[in-house]
C-alpha cells in the first residue's frame, strides 16, 4: 500500500537528491571519505526509500527485479575487466595501469595535504563508479526481492 | 544441565576474548611498517588522497573484488530462495 | 572576537534546546506530545549547532584561509536542510502510524481523525 | 522529456552546491563541471518519473524559490522559534492540553501539501498527523487547545496561525 | 577554542545515552521510534561538531549521509506498524 | 586498562552477541545476535588501527599529524559489506521457514534431525 | 581527557543499546534498538577517525539493516515466542 | 620395474600390479570352476527349481529385505550407544551453535592449562 | 608473447576466470538456456586447464608467488617498504596446487552432471553462476597466501555453498538446512576474523609469511590460534561440530554435495595451513596434535556409526563424509604430533601426513561420486528412502558399477583409491599409537558393512513394480560419474605415482614452513 501523501511527495523530492549526493560520494571516493560502497549504499537506500513509499506493485512496474540484476552484473563486469586489462600491459592483475596510459585520468597530483583534484588517481575513480553501479544493484535487488516474499504467495 | 553447559561455554569464552581485548593495547600498535608504507607511498603510486580507498581498491583490490562476489552471491541466493517455483518441483521430505 | 562570541552563544542554544527535546520525550505523557518534543526542539537545536559550525566555516574564509571551510560550510547547510525535512516528514509518518495503530491521544479532548476513521 | 530537462537541472544545481570550492572556474574546476553533467543526466534518467509525477512544472520558475527561501528566513523561523520556546515552556511546567483537529487548507498541490505539513510539524505546537487524500485537508495534533475551540467541525488557518499565515505564503510559492 | 567543541560533543552523548532511558521503557513501538529520531538528531548534530573539532573539513559527508537515510529506516517502522506493508 | 576501553566494548559486543545466538529461540533474534558479533568484530578492527591523536588516514586537506593505520579500515569496510549480504540472505531463509513452516522458533524448525 | 569523556559516553550508550537489543521480546523494538545500535557504533567509528567505515555503516545500518530487519518481521510474525 | 608402481608405507608396501595380477588369476580360477559346473547344469528341469525346505519358495517381491530390516541386531545390540548419541542430534540450530561455541571453549581451557 | 603473459599470470586467471564466468553466467542465461551450459561447461573447462597448466608450473618451479598489482609477479617485497610485502600475494605450494586441481577436477564432473540433472528445476540461472562461485570459493581459500583474502573466500565459500543447499526449497526443508549451515558458517567466518585481528594487531601483516615469521605466540596468538582451529575445522565438519554436515549435504542437490564436499576439504587445508604453516616452529605440538587427533578420532567414529541407522541414502553417506574425514584429521594430527621431533618424523610422520593429505583428494573423488550416484537414482525413483527403495541393479547398471567402485573405494578395499591412503595411515598410526590404528580399521569395517546394506537395499532384490519404468539416467549426468570413477581407479591402480607426483612435495610443503616464509619474502 502507499503511504500517506506527504511521505510520497518528500519521497519524490529526496530520490533524486539521494542520487546526486550518493554518486557524489562514488565520484569523489578517493578525495573524500566514502567510495564505491559507501556511495552504492546510499543509492540503494535511495531506492529502498522508494519501495516503501510506494506500494510495492507500482514500484515493480516501474523498476524491475530484472533491469537491478542487470545493473549489478554490468557493474561487476566493468569492475572486473578493468583489473584483467591490466595483464594485457605485461603488469599483473590489479595494477593501476591507468595512471600510466589514461588519457585523463592521469593529472599530476600533489603529494601531502591537497585540497584534491577529481580527475587523478588512475582506474580508482573508475572502480568506484564501477563497485558503486554494483552494489547499488545488488543491495536494492535483494531489498525487492524480500519484499515480494511478504507477498502472500510466492 | 543445559544452562550450566551454556552458562560454562559463556564464561570461558568471555575470559578468552576479554583477554584478548586487554591484552591489545590501544592507540599504539606494536607494528606499523605497513601501514606507514601505505601513508607515506600510497599517494604517489596511485594517485588517490584517500589512503582507504587507495588499499580497497588498489594494495587490496582482490579483497574488493572478493566482497562484491559475496555481495552478488547473497544476491542470487535470495533469488534463488524466493524465486516462482513449479508445483511438482517439491521433494516431500521424510 | 565577534565570531567567537556568535558560535558560543549558537552553540549554547542549540544544547539548551537539545536537552529541553530530550527531557521532552522523558517527560511527556503519550506519543503525539513526545514527537513535539522530539520533532521541533532537538531539530531546532541541531539548527542552532550547525549554525554555530556555519559562522565558524565563514569566519575561517573571512580571514584567508583555504576554501575547505567554504565547503565545509556548505556541507553543514546542506546536512542542515536534509535534517530538517526529513524529520518533519518522519514525524509525520510516525504519528500517523501510531494512529493507524490504534494509539489514542491520552488525555486528548478531541480526535477528529479517529472520528473520521470510524 | 521537459520533466528530463528538470530533474537534470535540479540535480545539476545540487551536484554544484555539493561541489562548491572545488576549483578555479568560479567555485568549480572543470572535472567537476563535467562529472556533474554526467551524473545529472543519469539521475535525470532514473528519477524524473518521480521527480515530476505531477506533471506540474510551477516549482521551475525561479521566483518562487527565492520566495521559499524568504519564507524559510523570516516568517518560518520566527514561528519555529516560538513554537520551541513554547514546548520548552511546555516540557517546564508540564502543561497540555492535547487533540487532534481538523484544518481545511485549501491548497492544491502536492508540493504545497508537503511544505505546510512540514511547516506545521515544526511550528507551534501543531503536528501533522493525517492527510485527507482527496481534499487535502491536514489532521493536525496540536498540544494546547484552545478552551472551548474543540468542539469546531474544522479549523481554520486562523485558528492555528498567529503572527504569519502559512497557507498563504504556501499558496504564494506554491500555487 | 577546541575544547568548546568537545564539550559540546560530551554534553550530546550524555543526552544520547539519556534517550535510551525512553527506548527501553518504551511503552509502545512509536515511542520507541521517537527515541530513534532523537538519537539520529543528536548523531548528526555531534558529527558535524566533531568535524570542527578535529579539524576535518571533509567529515561532514556522514552527517549528510546520516540526516539522509536514517529517514528511511523510521519510514519503513512507521509502514509497518500502520499495517500498510505490501501483501 | 581503562584505555582499553574500545577494545573491551567490541570484545563484550562479541560475547553478548553470542549469548544471544545461545540463549534465544526466534530465528530473527539469532541472526540480530550475530549481526552484534558482527559488529564487536568491526570495532576491534578499527580500535586495532588507532593511535593516539591520530587523524583520518585522507589527504584531501588534512591538518598536520601522524594518520591512523588504513589497513583495518579497508577490512572493516569489506566485512560491512559482506555482513549485510550474509544477514540478507539469512533473513530470506527465516522469511521462507516462516512461509513453510509457520513458525520461526530454532525449537519447532527441526524436520531434519537424528 | 575531554576526549576520553565522549569516548567513554558513546561506548556506554553502544553497550546499552546491545544488551535493549537483546532485552526486548517485540522484535520491532529489537530492530529499533538495533538501529539506534548502529547509529552509536557509527558515531564510535567516526570519533576513532574511521571515516569511510561510519560512512559504510551509516548508509547500510542506518537504512538499509533496519529496513531488511523490517521487512524480514512482516514477513515472520513481530513477537518472540514465549517459551512454554 | 615394479618398484615404480610399489606404494612405499614406511613399514610395508603395497603393489598393485602384483595386487592384480593375484586378483586375475584368482578370478580366472573361479570362473573355470564355475565353468565346470555349468557344463552339468541340469537346465529346464524339475531340479533347478528352488525350494525352501520342501516348500515351493514364495514370490520374490515379498522376501525383498528393505534397508530397516537389515543391521536390526547390530543397533539393538548398540542400543545403550545409540539411545544416547541418536537424541543428541536434535536439530536445533541452537544445540549447534551451542556445540561449536562449547568446544571452543573446552579448547581454550585445554591449550590453556597445556601453556 | 601472449602466451607468455597468460602463463605468468595462471594464479590471477584461476580466479579471475570462473568469477568473470559465474558474473555474466545469468545474463546469458536470461537469453538462452542452451548456451549459459554451454558456457558454464567451457568456463568449467578453462578453469581446469588453468588449474592443470598452475600445478605443472609449481611442481617445475616450486612455489609459484603472485603479487596482486605489482609490476611483475613475483616482485613480492617492493624496493622501499623495509623488507615487508605489501600487496595480497598468492603462494601457491605443491599443497595448494593439489587442492586446487581436485577442486577443478571435481568441478568439472559435477557441472557436466548438472547438465542433466538439474534441468528439471527452475532457477538454473542461479544455479550454475552458485556453482561456479563454489569453485572459485574453494580456489581462492587454498590459492591464498593472505589471511583477509583468506577469510574473503571463506565467506563466498559458505555463502554459495548455503544458498546451493537452498536452492531446491523442497517445501522448507532445504532452506532449513541451508540455514543452519550459513548460520554456522558465518560465525565461524567471524570468529576467524577475529582471530585474524588479533594477529594484525600484534604484528601489523596480513600476510601469512610475515606472520610467521613474526610469530611469538603469546597468550593472544593462542587465543586467535583456537578460533581460527576450531571455526575451521567445524567447517571441516569434524565431531562434535559436525550437525550441519548431514543436514545440508542430505538437503543439497546431490550434485551440490559433490563440491560441498571438496568445500569442507578446502576449510582442513586451512586447519593444516594455519597449524603448519602460520604457527609452525613456535607451536605446542604435542597439544594442538592431540587435539587434532581426538577430533579426527571422534569423528570417525561417531560419523561411521550414526551412518549405520539411517535411512536416507545422502544422510547416511554424509555421515560417512564425516567419518572419512576423521582419517585426514587423524594423519595430520599424527604428523603434527610428531613435528618437533625429526626422527619419528622421518620414521613415520611423514608417511602419516602422506595417508592423510592423500585421502583428501581420494575422498573428494570417491565420496563425490557417491553422491552422483545417490542423485541419479534419486532423479530416476524420486525418493532417497533406503526403505522404499530395491532391484534397481535391473534397470541402472551403469549407475550400480559407478556405486560399486564408489563404494569400494570408500571402505578401503583394492584397488581402489581409498585403500591406498588408508593403508599408509593404518601402518604409519599404528606405529605412533596402536589403539588408534586399531579404531581407523574397525572404522573402516564398520564402512563397509554400511555400505553392504546400502547396496542390498537400492541394488538387489527382485525388480519392484513401483520402479517398472524406471531406466538409466541420462548421459551427460554418466559421463560426469565416469569421469570421477575412472580418477578413483586411476588413483587406485598407481598410487605411488600419485604420491611421488602430489603428495610428497604437498606434505613437504606444509612441513617446510621456512621454504614458504622464503620463497614469499625471497630468502629474508
Amino acid at each position: 500500500m502507499n503511504m500517506s501523501k506527504i511521505v510520497r511527495s518528500a519521497a519524490n523530492l529526496l530520490f533524486p537528491f539521494i542520487l546526486v549526493f550518493g554518486f557524489y560520494i562514488v565520484l569523489h571516493g578517493h578525495l573524500t571519505p566514502g567510495g564505491g560502497f559507501q556511495g552504492g549504499a546510499v543509492i540503494a537506500t535511495g531506492f529502498v526509500l522508494m519501495f516503501v513509499a510506494y506500494s510495492y506493485d507500482f514500484i515493480t512496474g516501474r523498476i524491475g527485479a530484472e533491469s537491478l540484476h542487470t545493473t549489478e552484473t554490468i557493474g561487476l563486469v566493468l569492475f572486473i575487466v578493468t583489473a584483467l586489462v591490466a595483464i594485457v600491459f605485461g603488469v599483473t592483475f590489479f595494477t593501476n595501469w591507468m595512471l600510466d596510459v589514461g588519457p585523463v585520468l592521469n593529472n599530476p597530483v600533489a603529494f601531502g595535504p591537497n585540497p584534491g583534484d577529481l580527475n587523478t588517481a588512475g582506474f580508482i575513480p573508475v572502480m568506484n563508479l564501477a563497485v558503486g553501479i554494483e552494489v547499488l544493484g545488488a543491495l536494492s535487488v535483494i531489498v525487492l526481492y524480500m519484499l515480494s516474499g511478504t507477498k502472500e504467495e510466492i | 544441565m543445559k544452562n550450566l553447559v551454556i552458562g560454562a561455554t559463556v564464561l570461558i569464552l568471555s575470559l578468552g576474548i576479554l583477554y584478548a581485548g586487554v591484552g591489545l593495547e590501544f592507540g599504539a600498535p606494536p607494528f606499523t611498517d605497513m601501514d606507514d608504507y601505505f601513508v607515506s607511498h600510497g599517494q604517489e603510486q596511485t594517485g588517490g588522497n584517500n589512503i582507504v580507498t587507495d588499499i580497497v581498491f588498489d594494495f587490496r583490490g582482490f579483497d574488493t573484488l572478493g566482497e562484491a562476489t559475496v555481495l552478488f552471491t547473497a544476491v542470487l541466493g535470495a533469488g534463488l530462495a524466493f524465486r516462482k517455483r513449479r508445483e511438482d518441483e517439491d521433494y516431500e521430505y521424510e | 572576537m565577534i565570531a567567537d562570541t556568535i558560535i558560543m552563544v549558537c552553540l549554547g542554544i542549540g544544547l539548551l534546546f537539545n536537552a529541553l527535546g530530550v527531557l521532552g520525550i522523558l517527560r511527556f505523557p503519550d506519543v503525539y506530545t513526545r514527537l513535539h518534543a522530539e520533532t521541533k526542539t532537538t531539530t531546532f537545536g541541531t539548527i542552532f549547532i550547525s549554525l554555530a559550525v556555519i559562522v565558524y566555516g565563514a569566519a575561517r574564509v573571512m580571514e584567508g584561509e583555504t576554501g575547505t571551510y567554504l565547503t565545509l560550510s556548505v556541507h553543514t547547510f546542506v546536512a542542515l536542510l536534509a535534517l530538517a525535512f526529513t524529520n518533519a516528514t518522519g514525524a509525520h509518518a510516525i504519528a500517523r502510524a501510531a494512529h493507524r495503530s490504534g494509539q489514542v491521544p491520552k488525555p486528548a479532548v478531541v480526535d477528529r481523525l479517529q472520528e473520521v476513521r470510524e | 522529456m521537459i520533466a528530463f530537462l528538470v530533474t537534470a537541472l535540479f540535480a545539476y544545481l545540487v551536484y554544484l552546491v555539493l561541489t562548491a570550492g572545488s576549483g578555479t572556474i568560479g567555485l568549480w574546476s572543470q572535472a567537476e563541471l563535467i562529472a556533474g553533467g554526467g551524473i545529472s543526466l543519469v539521475v535525470a534518467a532514473i528519477s524524473r518519473k518521480f521527480f515530476c509525477r505531477t506533471g506540474e512544472y510551477r516549482m521551475a520558475n525561479p521566483l518562487r524559490w527565492v520566495l521559499l527561501v524568504a519564507y524559510a528566513a523570516v516568517p518560518f523561523f520566527i514561528e519555529m522559534a516560538r513554537a520551541n520556546i513554547d514546548v520548552a515552556y511546555r516540557v517546564i511546567t508540564g502543561k497540555i492540553r492535547p487533540g487532534i483537529v481538523k484544518l481545511s487548507t485549501g491548497l492544491e498541490t502536492d508540493f504545497g501539501v508537503l511544505l505546510l505539513a512540514n511547516s506545521i510539524t515544526l511550528t507551534p505546537g501543531t503536528l501533522t498527523v493525517g492527510v485527507d487524500e482527496e481534499t487535502n485537508d491536514l489532521y493536525v495534533h496540536m498540544i494546547n487547545i484552545g478552551m472551548g475551540t474543540e468542539t469546531k467541525e474544522s479549523f481554520e488557518p486562523d485558528d492555528v496561525f498567529a503572527l504569519f499565515q502559512f497557507p498563504e505564503w504556501i499558496r504564494r510559492i506554491a500555487e | 577554542m577546541t575544547e568548546v567543541w568537545f564539550v559540546a560533543v560530551a554534553v550530546l552523548g550524555a543526552l544520547i545515552v539519556l534517550t535510551l532511558v525512553r527506548l527501553l521503557i518504551g511503552p509502545t513501538a512509536p515511542d520507541r521510534v521517537v527515541a530513534l529520531d532523537t538519537v539520529n538528531t543528536l548523531t548528526v548534530a555531534s558529527m558535524i561538531v566533531l568535524s570542527v573539532a578535529y579539524k576535518q573539513t571533509v567529515f561532514v559527508d556522514v552527517a549528510i549521509v546520516y540526516a539522509l537515510l536514517s529517514f528511511v529506516g523510521t519510514l519503513y517502522i512507521a509502514k509497518y506498524l500502520g499495517g500498510e506493508m505490501s501483501a | 586498562m581503562f584505555f582499553n576501553l574500545p577494545f573491551i566494548v567490541a570484545a563484550l559486543l562479541v560475547i553478548l552477541g553470542i549469548t544471544t545466538m545461545l540463549i534465544k529461540r526466534n530465528l530473527i533474534k539469532m541472526i540480530m545476535g550475530l549481526a552484534l558479533v558482527e559488529a564487536g568484530v568491526n570495532l576491534l578492527l578499527v580500535s586495532i588501527g588507532y593511535r593516539a591523536g591520530g587523524i583520518a588516514p585522507i589527504f584531501t586537506s588534512a591538518p598536520d599529524g601522524v594518520m591512523v593505520m588504513p589497513t583495518v579500515q579497508a577490512m572493516t569496510l569489506t566485512n560491512i559489506v559482506i555482513g549485510i549480504a550474509t544477514t540478507a540472505l539469512l533473513l530470506s531463509f527465516v522469511m521462507v521457514i516462516y512461509r513453510m513452516y509457520g513458525t520461526a522458533n530454532a525449537e519447532k524448525v527441526r524436520k531434519l534431525r537424528g | 581527557m575531554i576526549e576520553l569523556v565522549v569516548h567513554a559516553a558513546v561506548l556506554v550508550g553502544l553497550i546499552c543499546a546491545a544488551l535493549l537489543v537483546i532485552h526486548f521480546r517485540d522484535l520491532l523494538s529489537a530492530a529499533i534498538a538495533f538501529g539506534i545500535f548502529s547509529f552509536l557504533l557509527s558515531l564510535e567509528f567516526y570519533i576513532l577517525q574511521a571515516p569511510d567505515v561510519a560512512i559504510a555503516e551509516a548508509g547500510i545500518g542506518a537504512g538499509l539493516t533496519t529496513a531488511i530487519f523490517i521487512v524480514a518481521i512482516r514477513g515472520t510474525r513481530r513477537m518472540e515466542e514465549v517459551k512454554e | 620395474m615394479l618398484d615404480a608402481y610399489t606404494l612405499q608405507t614406511g613399514t610395508g608396501f603395497w603393489d598393485p600390479v602384483v595386487w592384480i595380477v593375484v586378483f586375475l588369476v584368482a578370478f580366472l580360477i573361479a570362473l573355470a570352476i564355475w565353468l565346470l559346473g555349468e557344463k552339468e547344469y541340469p537346465r529346464d528341469t524339475q531340479a533347478v527349481k528352488p525350494f525352501l525346505s520342501g516348500n515351493v519358495e514364495p514370490e520374490k517381491a515379498d522376501v525383498h529385505m528393505r534397508a530397516g530390516n537389515l543391521y536390526w541386531g547390530f543397533t539393538e545390540a548398540m542400543k545403550g550407544y545409540y539411545s544416547r548419541l541418536v537424541p543428541l542430534h536434535t536439530g536445533v540450530l541452537n544445540d549447534y551453535v551451542l556445540w561449536f561455541l562449547g568446544v571452543m571453549a573446552l579448547v581454550f581451557v585445554i591449550v590453556g592449562v597445556a601453556a | 608473447m601472449m602466451q607468455e603473459l597468460l602463463l605468468q599470470n595462471l594464479p590471477a586467471l584461476l580466479l579471475a576466470v570462473p568469477m568473470l564466468g559465474a558474473f555474466v553466467t545469468p545474463l546469458i542465461g536470461r537469453a538462452s538456456g542452451g548456451a549459459r551450459n554451454l558456457w558454464a561447461v567451457a568456463v568449467m573447462l578453462a578453469t581446469l586447464a588453468v588449474a592443470v597448466l598452475l600445478t605443472a608450473q609449481v611442481l617445475s618451479s616450486g612455489t609459484v608467488v603472485y603479487t596482486f598489482g605489482a609490476a611483475a609477479p613475483d616482485l613480492t617485497v617492493p624496493a622501499d617498504s623495509g623488507g615487508i610485502p605489501i600487496r595480497i600475494i598468492f603462494a601457491v605450494d605443491a599443497m595448494g596446487a593439489f587442492m586446487a586441481l581436485a577442486a577443478s577436477l571435481v568441478g568439472l564432473g559435477v557441472m557436466l552432471y548438472s547438465l542433466a540433472s538439474a534441468t528439471r528445476s527452475t532457477g538454473q540461472n542461479g544455479y550454475y553462476a552458485l556453482l561456479l562461485l563454489l569453485v572459485v570459493g574453494i580456489l581462492g581459500m587454498v590459492c591464498t597466501g593472505d589471511m583477509f583474502n583468506f577469510f574473503v573466500f571463506l565467506e563466498i565459500n559458505s555463502l554459495a555453498g548455503a544458498a546451493l543447499v537452498a536452492s531446491r526449497v523442497d517445501k522448507g526443508v532445504a532452506v532449513e538446512a541451508g540455514l543452519k549451515y550459513a548460520v554456522l558458517s558465518t560465525l565461524g567466518g567471524l570468529l576467524v576474523l577475529f582471530a585474524i585481528a588479533l594477529l594484525y594487531g600484534q604484528y601489523g601483516a596480513l600476510n601469512i609469511a610475515v606472520i610467521a615469521s613474526r610469530m611469538l605466540f603469546t597468550p593472544l596468538d593462542q587465543i586467535a590460534l583456537v578460533m581460527l582451529l576450531v571455526a575451521l575445522a567445524m567447517k571441516a565438519g569434524a565431531v562434535p561440530m559436525h550437525f550441519w554436515t548431514p543436514d545440508a549435504y542430505s538437503m543439497a542437490p546431490s550434485s551440490i554435495t559433490a563440491l560441498l564436499v571438496v568445500a569442507s576439504q578446502a576449510s582442513l587445508y586451512g586447519v593444516f595451513r594455519v597449524v603448519f604453516t602460520l604457527y609452525g616452529l613456535t607451536l605446542d605440538y604435542a597439544t594442538i596434535g592431540w587435539i587434532i587427533i581426538i577430533l579426527g578420532v571422534l569423528s570417525m567414529f561417531v560419523g561411521v556409526t550414526m551412518a549405520i541407522p539411517q535411512k536416507d541414502v545422502k544422510r547416511l553417506m554424509a555421515y560417512h563424509a564425516v567419518s572419512q574425514t576423521g582419517y585426514m584429521l587423524l594423519g595430520v594430527g599424527v604428523g603434527l604430533a610428531v613435528l618437533g621431533n625429526q626422527q619419528l618424523l622421518d620414521t613415520y610422520g611423514v608417511i602419516a601426513m602422506e595417508g592423510g593429505i592423500f585421502h583428501i583428494i581420494n575422498h573428494a573423488m570417491y565420496k563425490g561420486l557417491l553422491f552422483l550416484t545417490a542423485g541419479a537414482i534419486f532423479y530416476r525413483t524420486g525418493t532417497r528412502n533406503l526403505n522404499q527403495l530395491g532391484g534397481l541393479g535391473h534397470s541402472m547398471k551403469w549407475t550400480m558399477v559407478f556405486f560399486i567402485i564408489g563404494a569400494l573405494a570408500i571402505a578401503g578395499i583394492p584397488p581402489f583409491n581409498g585403500f591406498a591412503s588408508k593403508l599408509m595411515i593404518y601402518e604409519s598410526v599404528f606405529l605412533f599409537n596402536p589403539l588408534l590404528a586399531i579404531i581407523a580399521m574397525v572404522v573402516s569395517i564398520l564402512t563397509l558393512a554400511s555400505f553392504v546394506k546400502v547396496f542390498h537395499s537400492i541394488f538387489m532384490g527382485p525388480r519392484l513394480p513401483e520402479y517398472a519404468d524406471v531406466r538409466e539416467v541420462p548421459a551427460p549426468m554418466i559421463i560426469g560419474m565416469a569421469l570421477l570413477s575412472l580418477l578413483v581407479i586411476l588413483f587406485g591402480v598407481f598410487p605411488q605415482e600419485v604420491v611421488d607426483l602430489l603428495i610428497t612435495p604437498a606434505a613437504g610443503a606444509l612441513i617446510d614452513q621456512g621454504g614458504y616464509i622464503a620463497s614469499v619474502l625471497g630468502g629474508a
